[in-house]
């Protein structure tokens, strides 16, 4: 199946369980008050994450948004350290300094989430070009939401990947809604024209298809990596919480997340499709789900005793020199 | 007269204007919601839903969502503003003003005079801004100094509920682009707030108390606290004035001069960033202009030169407590009794 | 011929030649030192202005570039005031605050020239807006160059307008380079899949070619004052002179100006194809070549002995009110 | 050693450092020129011709033009620098930063901060500033305090030929984000530059001149300005300090307050925008913090609180003269013999 080794497919299932649990987590936490600041959650879409990842190493880069979560956990960055960073720890990945919205680990090729739309793709356009100037065969990703997908920093980059014939790939995420408003509305002509509009090819994906996502990535990575310039994903999923947590969501349809919930799973369908094809075992599967929620489980713990910074972090980590 | 929350406040200046005239319209992410969405319409009403309500009363022809696009459509609010309407676009959280800067301080805010004082363009900005919300560093910032050092357009800080309906009619009606700055932190303070619509004058500084000892000039949420402080010093014997200038651009410079005239002391607190801030600006005036009045130093209160970080407890560090604020005040009273 | 009368002919003759007169007075202006500041001169590119505006009225507005003053002239602005914004005059358009590249006349509609590459679709989208909402029945109208098609602010406008369903047309204006750089290398993908890319319909037009300008933007016009929303037309032409007055042009090939003069002079085009078809003779046209020419010479004598602004009116016009 | 112009001087620290550090890049619009155009290669070199010759010296994968397009390549430029090269990015005029602001403050600026001081961003926005020109008011703005005013920024303003190169080469060297103002009227300015590649450090005023009654600080093209001043009023026996700063972020405020603690008396000179501006901030400083040592009211010596004019005539007005800078030091020479 595909370039995907059972070893492959275990990882993959990992990433997507964890993001899932985290995020599931995160959620229960939020609503105790006991995580400050915003959270948006990417419950629903990992297939998307994961199955892009899966085509990268740690000295390929993705910058990712201000729902990051899910892509950090796909880039392999370590989960305890961004629990602890959501609760504000000292031993956060930033330190406690970023929280939710910052959450990076340049090694691991993690360029950061973003609290602003549109922020990534340019920061990507540079990470491409550092991988064509120093030739490490690197490659860059931007991940995008539909409602980044309208911003001029993201049409420009669409251009300037072009023009610079860039290892860029750009991965819109479209999960239907920007806050409130549907991408039915908000975006004029369609993800796929964009794409051809500034000279790349486009493909649509199902999102919550793991391996579908998979193969149209290799395609786009590929490409990139032979030197033959940037691609776009229309990546069509669906979030399962709201835009940020709090959200009441009552733009949504009565019953559309529950439905979602049952029908546009990405790990039921992973799960269906590697069973039922014999790759990998349910009990495997099972096995994963336990470890995954216990180490979930051990971060939050964790985070919730992690020490807060304090006076003496204060002025620090503004510069490398003063 | 009833209590009214800050939210409230800006709601209703809003749609007493659009009552009042026609060519008011609102615009902005989500500031209505749910468009193109199958559930409710009017969902949101602005992030924090401080435009709810608008919509059903104006329809969506006076009440414009907006893609994810701050430079088109803040810039089409200039351009709108040179035509004809007079829009309140909303740029959701004043960080985001750097990917749509060109169209406030190059357009809209250069139009008059490029043009020869020709163009009007009655354009608002509203704009949330400020520290408190554990919302880091992109989300949390201030930069009314940025817009203060443009010249062209008008800068407005409104500090508690009656003066956010006040101000933010003035603005609408303010035949030049303005940018009106909502304390995210304020949204949920209550204050009797009249039912009718009134203005508050730009460039008239609030004298929100009067002492002899010391003037206090503060900002925004700032002003509440240094009333607060003003208040414990008064047990202690100290007597401060504490003016909010309300608006940074215009300035209210004789006020502020005239107080230190009589007290002899400054202190200013300012919850943006301290490099060239509105404490500089201000300081700077009265260390020019009322030298000879000075019997202490001035003294700023301002966060650290660093972005503002996320964790709660570096961000109650980072800004200016009631608690710096007294103990500037305390510095500037050793002096010259 | 179209639903242009004679009247209407000699009136888009008239403003071409003024056009081209204004800029060739201009640069040997310039040349001679009389002139300051930076200078873009539009000759060469008559047709496109004219061709648009002459599908125009006072109420309709334009946005124009830094290299407007074919724009301004298309559109009705004074050309003796505009003269004497370029010398820095108190009389000049802008009273002398503004100069080349600001010159405006809310008044006929034109927003003005704009010293920020892609500052001008964001403004129409706002004046489109005003159309709409106040029903005057107007249009708005945003000239790009090919260079300012790469600018995000453009390319968000193309989807504002589409969502926002305005009445406005984007012409870009392709002269075939943004400063030294060819169009052919900076601009990913093509202007016409853009257009489609955003929802819009699009239309390449031969910029020396006032009829053709004319005509495909009155189906862009037309369109959009019937209330079908926006239009990109994408304009191929050629400027005569350089990207600014002082401009070596090492980066155009050996005689290419000169051959374009040659072969593709819009007016040169118009008198042909007017007299040929009998619509008007060519001693009508002559005489109006020699009535421009004198006023514009009458212009520049005007601007030379024009007063300078001075104390008086340094702090003025910032505000409406102080 | 010989005469090179400022011009000169920034294009061989850029070409000495391209040799000495391969991860060195430079990019912009036309910064060769030419590309995709039948004529002449490396046509334009930059707008004014800074950059030219490095092309054709380093090829076109080291010395990238861009489309028009700031947001992306500036921020490009960011993401480069984060992940392993030193770009050097031009924004033509820093005019046009309110197009591409968000990728500098939000981004290249806040990374380390954000990311817990793990990011090291060593980037480099070159970019040309300033009156005089007869540019009008979107080609002539200073604008460095806003930039000042960003915690993570370094901002640099070389006051001549010698000062732009050691400046530019410490920048290219530094690993933090900075923005490196070149004013476009000292392009042609010429004095004595070593060949050799130097660093001038970050956070430390040049003393230009030493004096006794009066501290100028003045900032880029204005040094020349105060020196010039500062030439005619020795005849007059009033002696002059002249401070540049150099740098505004870091800011080197002990040899501000050092000078002022010495002479008693300050004159600010900034060709920026009144409100909020560099006088300000220096001022503030001082007041704050020598204000013991002062014996005269401080004088800043800015633009009015108006876009720069187009009209050669009131251009000059418009910008500080040093006319107006004598006068300001005659002014506090009244003060406290
Ligand atoms: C420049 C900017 N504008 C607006 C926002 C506020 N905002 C944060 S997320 C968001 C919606 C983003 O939608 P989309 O790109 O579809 O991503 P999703 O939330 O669906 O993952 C908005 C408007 C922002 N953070 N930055
Ligand atoms: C935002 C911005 N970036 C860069 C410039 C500098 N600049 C002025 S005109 C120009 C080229 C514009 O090319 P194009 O859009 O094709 O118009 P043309 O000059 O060919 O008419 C450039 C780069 C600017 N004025 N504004
Ligand atoms: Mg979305
Ligand atoms: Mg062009």
């Amino acid at each position: 199946m595909l370039q995907l080794n059972r070893d492959d497919l275990v990882q993959a299932y990992i990433r997507m369980r964890t993001i899932r649990e985290f995020e599931e987590r995160v959620h229960t936490e939020f609503a105790g008050g006991a995580i400050p600041g915003f959270v948006h959650l990417y419950a629903g879409e990992e297939a998307s994450a994961v199955g892009v990842c899966m085509n990268l190493e740690d000295k390929d880069y993705i910058a990712s948004t201000h729902r990051g979560h899910g892509h950090c956990i796909a880039k392999g960055c370590d989960v305890e350290a961004m629990m602890k960073e959501i609760y504000g720890r000292r031993e956060g990945s930033c330190g406690g300094k970023g929280g939710s919205m910052h959450i990076a680990d340049l090694s691991k090729g993690m360029m950061g989430a973003n609290g602003i739309v549109g922020g990534g793709p340019p920061l990507v356009c540079g990470a491409a070009l550092s991988a064509k100037t120093l030739k490490t065969g690197g490659v860059a990703i931007a991940f995008v939401g539909d409602g980044g997908s309208n911003q001029g920093t993201t049409l420009e980059s669409y251009n300037l990947a072009n023009v610079w014939n860039l290892p860029a790939v750009f991965v819109v995420e479209d999960n239907g809604y920007a806050e409130s408003t549907a991408s039915a509305w908000s975006v004029g002509g369609s993800q796929l024209k964009r794409a051809e509009a500034f000279g790349m090819p486009g493909r649509e994906v199902d999102g919550h298809d793991f391996f579908a996502v998979y193969e149209a990535a290799k395609e786009a990575v590929d490409r990139a990596r032979a030197g033959k310039g940037p691609s776009l994903l229309h990546v069509k999923l669906n979030r399962y919480y709201g835009h940020f947590e709090g959200d009441a969501m009552t733009y949504r349809a009565d019953g559309e997340v529950e439905a979602l919930r049952e029908t546009v799973d990405s790990l039921a369908a992973f799960r269906a499709r590697v069973t039922e094809t014999g790759l990998l075992e349910g009990r495997q599967l099972d096995d994963i789900d336990r470890e995954v929620a216990a180490s979930i489980g051990q971060a939050v713990t964790a985070a919730m005793s992690a020490k807060a910074p304090g006076e003496e972090d204060l002025l620090t980590d503004v510069y490398v020199s003063y | 007269m009833a209590k009214k929350s800050y939210r409230q406040a800006i709601n209703e200046a809003l749609a007493q204007e659009m009552r009042r005239d026609p060519t008011v319209i609102v615009m902005g992410e989500d500031n209505a919601g749910g468009l193109g969405a199958p559930g409710e319409d009017d969902a949101w009403g602005g992030v924090l839903g401080v435009t709810k309500g608008l919509m059903p009363e104006f329809g969506r022809e006076r009440v414009l969502d907006t893609p994810i696009s701050e430079s088109s459509f803040i810039g089409a609010a200039a351009g709108a503003a040179a035509t004809g309407l007079r829009p309140v676009a909303e740029l959701m959280f004043v960080d985001f003003m750097g990917v749509c800067f060109d169209q406030i301080f190059n357009q809209a805010g250069k139009f008059r005079y490029m043009f020869g004082g020709k163009a009007v363009t009655p354009l608002v900005v509203r704009t949330m801004y400020g520290a408190g919300f554990r919302a880091a560093s992109q989300h949390s910032q201030c930069l009314y100094p940025i817009f203060t050092h443009v010249p062209g357009l008008k800068v407005v800080l409104p500090s508690s509920p009656y003066e956010a309906k006040g101000l933010l009619i003035q603005a609408i009606r303010d035949d030049d682009p303005v940018i009106f700055l909502e304390h995210k932190v304020l949204y949920d303070d209550e204050e009797e707030v009249p039912d009718e619509p009134y203005t508050i004058p730009f460039g008239e500084a609030n004298l929100t108390r009067e002492g002899k000892d010391v003037t206090i000039v503060a900002l925004g949420r700032m002003v509440k606290f240094a009333n607060q402080v003003a208040d414990g010093l008064e047990t202690d014997g100290i007597s401060c004035t504490v003016l909010d200038p309300r608006t940074t651009s215009p300035l209210d410079a004789d006020s502020i001069l005239e107080s230190v005239e009589e007290t002899g002391r400054l202190v200013v607190v300012d919850e943006a960033s301290p490099r060239c801030n509105m404490a500089t600006d201000i300081s700077a005036l009265v260390a020019e202009q009322a030298f000879g009045a000075l019997k202490a130093p001035i003294r700023m209160v301002a966060p650290p030169h660093t972005p503002v970080p996320f964790a709660p407890e570096l961000e109650d560090l980072y800004i200016p407590s009631p608690e710096k604020i007294g103990a500037a005040v305390r510095e500037v009273m050793e002096h010259g009794a």
